[in-house]
């Protein structure tokens, strides 16, 4: 297998560098790339988008739908994910719970259980290992000002690198240092399983649903110039609010797929513990 | 552009990937792997692909990070080559 | 030549496919299950007859369905030789129903309605072959009757059944896909079209070599005429209910092979080509080898279905002789061998087959004295098989004399040679078997055996019956094979 | 709105499917509905939009209001349509079929099953629809991605293994193609199809550009499983759960296929392919070993399903070796072999769906009597399986004809002998089946001579049993009116672009 | 030395992603750990993503945000001082892609793992045999 590996290896190599003589020198701004589609981008994306980030534009708007597919991937990768490893049934039915105020464990066996409204008592894991408080802390101080940059990093993307998917994976990431720190009860808590899978759809849709909204306003689908007719902005204007549309839908699918990814790959789909 | 850092980041690069793939600890390589995207990342913000390199940034050496170590976790640190 | 636009020819074929649904759906009334049967062989049988005033007025009845490859329609015509070779397989198929019924309720068979399905859909296909006017509609059918039959082969679906309904697959659609199918293709590439026509529509602008391999092909892709080396798939066939053999491999499948070799012969190549090249001494050489060889070996068979089966093996190959002699009467004898051999042979097996309803042996060596307790039977035995051997007062003769004619006519003397012998080893195989039923003592193994009922036995004695006939009163087909002639022979001159 | 029907065709389904995930939380039963529904409207239109193509001709869909080579364009030309129209037939007329199984085998992650269904049928139209090389690699990981995680819910012991080779294999496929994209890229600085072919004349010369046109080949013909490059393939569509196997066994490979030929005529142009590269010996010639090699092995299989998934195989060198021939007549074969394969694929593993209700397992021992216990879905088996052998009139007697009479014309007589051949060996593959179901007693059955009654008839449940007799009939129409398939629709399209 | 001038230096960038796609696509291959083959799987799309954003780069080019002032100056913008949009674009895209077929990689591997208890190949492929 190696050997076999190593030929299949040398041979494509081979025929990478057999092709690279071939190609305009790195960087050279007359090569065919640099001259014959994107000048149009740099040039007038400003001018037909009001986006001064080139970038931006024309991930959102030349190239939206390209865009719009690949959140759909995201979105598959998370309904995979879901599909694939999430158990419904435990397998044994054996609870622990922790008494918060003693910090005793109780063990369950057999049908019954404590209502999920209990305040004293805390659902947990054999593997349960006290939070550390020097983390926990920091973590919960920390979220917030992550989620405040994942905005400002989505919203925040006309103009500078950014847009919906770093945002995106940031916010879903400031759920996910919550649910390392302190463990994935904790996160599912703040952000449950069925808001996430609703508002994973939600992103996507909210991606497509703007474009096939252009295509019943009259214009192709995508085409943000339609949006014109319901916002009391100009056409240009229309494309960016457009973009920021699609942005915050792609945001949310982002967020929402990474969780859902997070959490079903750390707990291979039971949901307790976590990590 | 600096030239020796472009240099010296792409021969960072290549090691990170070559000790990630060879490491014997699969939490080992999950780090390694992390240091190569984040290599990767510093060698796309040179050539000027600020949204790429942030995307890898956030992404490969973030969250993809991430994956990897809770499925290190739910599976097994060892491994034969 | 008048062409009229008929849907008769399409109603010939699907007037047994019709009958399929009702038959299926009366599945649990066998009365009237059997009923269909008839109504349907009928009704085809009529139908073709309709059509039997035009085509001798000198026209042609073609149906259209539609192109199904550009320039290659599917497409249905009516001439003389088709339409003899589908009255002979129809009107057959009426005697055969009615022995079916005896034969299959004698024997208390199963899967009785899944038997009489199978039945028309090969007659459809038969019928198709039959008024196909080009290579590929011929093609399509003669598949469709390949598969049919496939399922009524294996009917005991016992491991025997199993392992021949193997054997005649591997053969039939082996050779139909491997040979066939490339030939066809290469005749479309060279000629642009496969409408037959009298003259043939392979041009004389190919290479004598092509054409050859092509012959060649088309001879062995047809291998239900079970041409040596491509004939053992017959004999195994045999395990088939005896109706089935009677009729599909006395009639329908086998001279569907041998109908196909004379549309190659005829339509496809054109007999002034193959006798301006001298194309077919490869056949001729062929076709005298397999009389040969066929003859012989069923001199040594004792098992009577395999007897009938080899001296198949053999008859066919007078056609396909007949037909690469190229010469009027050898045509003549090759077509009328058509119908007298389809009536004598089917009546052998309507008494192979009663003979096991009623006593259930199959050896010849068992059936010594059988005469005596079996006398219609044995007699009607005796009938065909003059018949076959080809001497007066049966069909038989007919046939026999235009080849050898026809031989002489081609300058062939050795296959009147071939033909000859042939006669005599035909005698020495079927007159022991005659000879042991009715002069031998009567074994106690067949001892107060009685006929077999009469469902079988009126449509034995009635074949017997027409195979005298037709020594009489030939003028039907002479008259239909003459019309065929003036279009074969008559186009080129 | 006719307008947009080229973006409404893959965009409804798109939508339905994040709907139905959405809805999935909520109420659990209205997915099977919406899921109809976002297949039955795609359906309607991509018939619709053949009606158009037809009588309009070519149509272009400029996504955004972008001109191509700026913005994303869709391309629809008859041939395009009438794989579309393929597709979503496929995809609606096996969702309704496979509907029960789904409902119950996948009762608590139904939302996402059917989102994924719909995903991958995304996927495959927007393939078969786009005139962009980078959009059609994203919507290539669609298909993909949504195939791997529907593959892997199949037999839990094997499936997610399969499922990750399949990862593996497949992302080594996409990551060429896109290599490839980057080659043609870089040297011609775009990625409209029509642009790219308008631009690289002058280029034909260039090694980076044949090297582009060996990746992107190589890509593809990983994905479509040809042959020394088909080793995920068979375990993947072995171990599939049988709902989605009838859905991804037909589509997945045929449609990449197609974008072989799309590749070849549209992008790249045939001059390039068959004069400048001169490789269309050697292909053929792997063609007809990847015929020769798949009949073989389908032959060692015990396993029917792994069979047909070797059959595949060998069907997908059908169309690789009548592409590369080189004249429209091969070329117009490997277009209707490409349909008439999805049908027959299609009908062969939905009717087997259908038996394993009856059986133990896919193993030819276990199909003994099933004629007698479910005669009517047997009946279909029967079909497709003549289809696939190539007995006329079915529709895969057709494609053959075309592809060897393209043989004949390219004088590639190799390729003829091993087509001849393969349906030989099809012959044996399918009759060993039809032999065992129709005329061997199932072995508890002692009872010989009154097999009728001791075999409850148990037939399948109507849902099922009636797209499947219609596809069976389906696959003999496709034959019949296979004539007019070629001259209206493929004939010139392919002409236009072939000698 | 001219040689190497044109073609070495010149193009290194394209010469390194090579390098790092057939690491990634030798350990794809002969790795017999299947996390180690994702590993591969990785390094080889980055070294894709690395040549397409290679192809975008371009001498004297800066980020590709153009620079403009509030309200809106009519001045004209000059391509060559951006680099090329459009690989960026392209590659955000396969990023997104890889990582989503990572996810469901080691989704499949935590399956796999969950019944096998192993995740090197050749044991899986015994394991399996056995049973």
């Amino acid at each position: 297998m190696k050997r076999l590996a190593l030929l299949i290896v040398i041979l494509s190599g081979g025929l990478l560098l057999y092709a690279t003589k071939d190609f305009p020198s790195w960087g050279d701004p007359n090569s065919p790339a640099s001259t014959h589609v994107s000048p149009r981008y740099l040039e007038k994306s400003l001018e037909e988008t009001a986006v001064p980030n080139v970038v931006t534009a024309v991930l959102a708007d030349y190239r939206g739908y390209d865009t719009m597919f690949e959140t759909t991937v995201i979105f598959c990768a998370g309904v995979a994910c879901f599909m694939l490893l999430r158990k419904f049934e435990p397998e044994e039915r054996d609870l622990y719970y922790r008494h918060i105020p003693t910090g005793l464990t109780l063990h369950i066996k057999g049908e019954k259980q404590i209502p999920s409204t209990s305040k004293e008592f805390e659902k947990i894991d054999a593997i349960w290992t006290p939070y550390d408080f020097i983390i926990n802390t920091v973590s919960r101080f920390l979220v917030p000002f992550i989620q405040l940059f994942a905005l400002y990093v989505i919203a925040h993307g006309h103009h500078s690198p950014g847009g919906g998917f770093q945002g995106g994976v940031i916010l879903g990431a400031s759920i996910i240092v919550l649910a390392v720190a302190f463990n994935l009860r904790t996160a599912v808590r703040r952000f449950g399983e069925k808001i996430d899978g609703i508002m994973s759809a939600l992103g996507v849709f909210i991606y497509a649903g703007v474009g096939a909204f252009c295509a019943i306003l009259g214009a192709e689908f995508l085409n943000y110039r339609a949006l014109a007719k319901i916002l009391p902005v100009g056409k240009v204007m229309a494309r960016s609010h457009g973009i920021l549309a699609v942005e915050i839908g792609v945001g949310i699918a982002v967020m929402a797929v990474m969780i859902c990814i997070y959490n079903n790959v750390a707990s291979e789909g039971k949901f307790d513990e976590g990590l | 552009m600096i030239w020796q850092l472009d240099l010296a980041i792409l021969t960072l690069v290549i090691v990170c990937a070559i000790a990630a793939i060879s490491v014997k600890d699969l939490l080992g390589t999950a780090i390694l792997f992390g240091a190569y995207s984040f290599m990767m990342c510093l060698l796309w913000s040179i050539m000027a692909a600020v949204d790429v390199a942030f995307t890898e940034a956030s992404v490969g050496a973030g969250v993809s990070t991430v994956f990897f170590v809770a499925a290190v976790f739910r599976t097994t640190r060892r491994t034969k080559d | 030549m008048e062409t009229i636009h008929s849907i008769r020819p399409l109603l010939a074929i699907l007037a047994s496919l019709f009958a399929i649904p009702l038959i299926v759906g009366f599945s649990r009334r066998p009365a009237m299950r059997e009923f269909w049967t008839f109504a349907a062989a009928g009704s085809k049988f009529l139908i073709i007859v309709s059509m039997l005033p035009l085509v001798l007025t000198g026209r042609r009845v073609t149906c259209t369905i539609f192109e199904i490859i550009p320039g290659v329609p599917l497409q249905l015509t009516v001439d003389t030789l088709g339409l003899l070779f589908a009255l002979v397989s129809s009107s057959l198929w009426i005697l055969t129903s009615i022995y079916s019924v005896g034969y299959m309720r004698g024997l208390g068979e199963h899967s009785q309605t899944r038997y009489f399905c199978f039945f028309a859909v090969a007659l459809s296909a038969t019928i198709g072959v039959a008024f196909s006017a080009n290579l590929l509609t011929l093609y399509i059918f003669y598949e469709i009757l390949s598969l049919a039959t496939y399922p009524l082969v294996t009917h005991h679906q016992d491991e025997e059944a199993r392992s021949s309904g193997r054997r005649y697959l591997a053969y039939i659609l082996g050779s139909s896909i491997g040979l066939f199918l490339p030939a066809m293709l290469i005749s479309y590439h060279l000629a642009g079209t496969l409408t037959f026509s009298a003259s043939g529509f392979l041009g004389a602008s190919i290479s004598r070599k092509v054409l050859m391999i092509l012959l060649i092909m088309f001879v062995f892709g047809a291998a239900k005429a079970a041409v040596m080396p491509l004939h053992a798939w017959l004999p195994a066939a045999m395990v088939a209910p005896t109706p089935v053999s009677a009729l599909l491999h006395a009639v329908a499948v086998v001279k569907v092979g041998v109908f196909v070799i004379i549309r190659i012969i005829t339509g496809v190549f054109g007999v002034n080509l193959l006798k301006s090249l001298s194309l077919t001494t490869p056949v001729i050489v062929l076709a005298c080898i397999t009389i040969l060889c066929g003859s012989l070996i069923a001199l040594s068979q004792d098992n009577l279905k395999r007897l009938l089966a080899y001296s198949t093996i053999s008859q066919l190959s007078y056609i396909v002789l007949g037909v690469s002699l190229l010469s009027q009467r050898g045509l003549t004898g090759a077509f009328i061998h058509i119908p007298m051999h389809a009536f004598g042979k089917i009546t052998l097996f309507f008494c192979a087959g009663a003979i096991f309803v009623a006593t259930g042996k199959k050896n010849i060596s068992e059936m010594k004295g059988l005469g005596r307790q079996m006398p219609i039977t044995m007699a009607a035995f005796f009938i065909a098989s003059l018949s076959i051997i080809g001497l007066p007062p049966c069909g038989g003769f007919l046939s026999k004399w235009n080849l050898v004619l026809g031989s002489i006519e081609a300058h062939r003397p050795l296959v009147l040679v071939v033909l000859l012998v042939s006669s005599l080893l035909n005698a020495g195989y079927f007159m022991p078997v005659v000879y042991k039923a009715f002069f031998f003592k009567t074994e106690s193994a067949v001892a107060g055996v009685k006929e077999a009922p009469l469902c079988c036995l009126i449509p034995l004695c009635l074949t017997a019956i027409f195979s005298i006939i037709f020594l009489f009163y030939p003028q039907p087909f002479y008259e239909l094979i003459s019309h065929a002639l003036k279009c074969i022979i008559g186009a080129g001159v | 709105m006719t307008g947009n029907y080229p973006a409404l065709l893959v965009t409804v389904p798109l939508l339905a499917a994040f709907v139905i995930y959405g809805c999935s939380w909520l109420h659990k039963r209205s997915c099977l509905f919406m899921a109809l529904l976002g297949l039955t409207i795609p359906f309607a239109i991509s018939v619709a939009l053949l009606k158009k193509v037809l009588i309009n001709g070519h149509i272009s869909y400029h996504l955004g209001g972008w001109d191509p080579p700026w913005g994303i364009a869709y391309e629809l030309d008859p041939i395009n349509a009438i794989v579309l129209v393929a597709v979503t037939t496929v995809a609606l007329v096996n969702l309704i079929a496979t509907s029960k199984e789904i409902e119950t085998r996948f009762s608590d992650r139904r939302g996402a099953f059917y989102a994924l269904y719909l995903l991958f049928v995304v996927g495959l139209l927007g393939i078969v629809a786009t005139g962009d090389l980078f959009n059609l690699y994203v919507l290539l990981e669609i298909a993909s991605i949504t195939g791997y995680s529907l593959i892997a819910m199949g037999d839990p012991a094997r499936a997610p293994l399969s499922s990750l080779n399949y990862v593996f294999m497949g992302t080594i496929g996409a990551c060429f193609y896109l290599l490839g994209v980057g080659y043609i890229y870089i040297m011609t600085g775009s990625l409209n199809m029509a642009d790219v072919h308008a631009l690289l004349p002058p280029l034909y010369h260039s090694s980076a550009i044949v090297v582009a046109f060996i990746f992107c080949l190589v890509g593809v013909m990983i994905k479509m499983g040809f042959f020394p490059l088909h080793s995920w393939l068979p375990n993947a569509y072995t171990y599939v759960p049988s709902p989605a196997a009838s859905l991804i066994a037909p589509l997945m490979t045929k449609v990449m296929a197609y974008v072989m030929i799309r590749l070849m005529i549209s992008v790249f142009s045939p001059k390039f392919v068959f004069s400048s590269i001169a490789a269309s010996n050697a292909v053929v010639w792997l063609a007809c070993l990847a015929i020769v090699m798949g009949a073989l092995m389908a032959l060692a299989q015990r396993d029917v399903r792994r069979m047909l998934t070797y059959i595949i195989v060998s069907e997908i060198g059908y169309i690789v070796g009548g592409a590369w021939i080189g004249n429209a007549t091969a070329m117009s074969g490997a277009v209707l072999h490409i349909i008439n394969d999805v049908l027959m694929t299609f009908c062969v593993f939905l009717s087997l769906g259908a038996i394993a209700r009856s059986t133990k397992g896919y193993q030819i021992e276990n199909f003994s009597g099933l004629f007698k216990k479910i005669p009517v879905t047997m009946a279909t088996f029967v079909v497709s399986g003549l289809s696939i052998i190539g007995i006329p009139p079915t529709c895969g007697f057709f494609s053959k004809w075309y592809l060897i009479l393209g043989a004949i014309e390219g004088g590639h007589y190799g390729f003829i002998v091993v087509l001849l051949l393969s349906s030989l060996i099809n012959i044996i593959l399918f009759f060993r089946i039809f032999e065992e179901a129709f005329f061997v007693y199932p072995k508890t059955n002692a009872v010989h001579t009154e097999g009728e009654a001791s075999i409850a008839i148990a037939e399948t449940p109507f849902v099922t049993l009636i797209p499947l007799v219609l596809t069976a009939i389906l696959l003999i129409f496709t034959g019949i009116y296979s004539g007019s398939l070629i001259a209206l629709i493929i004939k010139p399209v392919v002409s236009a672009g072939l000698l | 030395m001219d040689f190497l001038l044109t073609h070495l230096v010149a193009k290194y960038n394209f010469w390194l992603y090579i390098i790092l796609m057939m690491i990634g696509l030798y350990a794809m291959i002969a790795k017999n750990n299947l996390i180690k083959k994702l590993v591969g799987m990785n390094i080889f799309q980055t070294a894709i993503i690395l040549f397409y954003v290679s192809i975008g780069s371009k001498r004297g080019g800066t980020i590709p945000i153009v620079e403009h002032i509030a309200g809106g100056g009519e001045h004209a913008i000059n391509p060559t001082r951006y680099v090329n949009p459009l690989p960026h674009v392209l590659m955000l895209t396969a990023i997104v892609v890889s990582v989503s077929t990572f996810g469901v990689a080691l989704a499949l591997a935590i399956k796999i793992y969950q019944r096998y208890k192993t995740l090197e190949e050749d044991e899986l492929l015994t394991r399996i045999r056995e049973s």
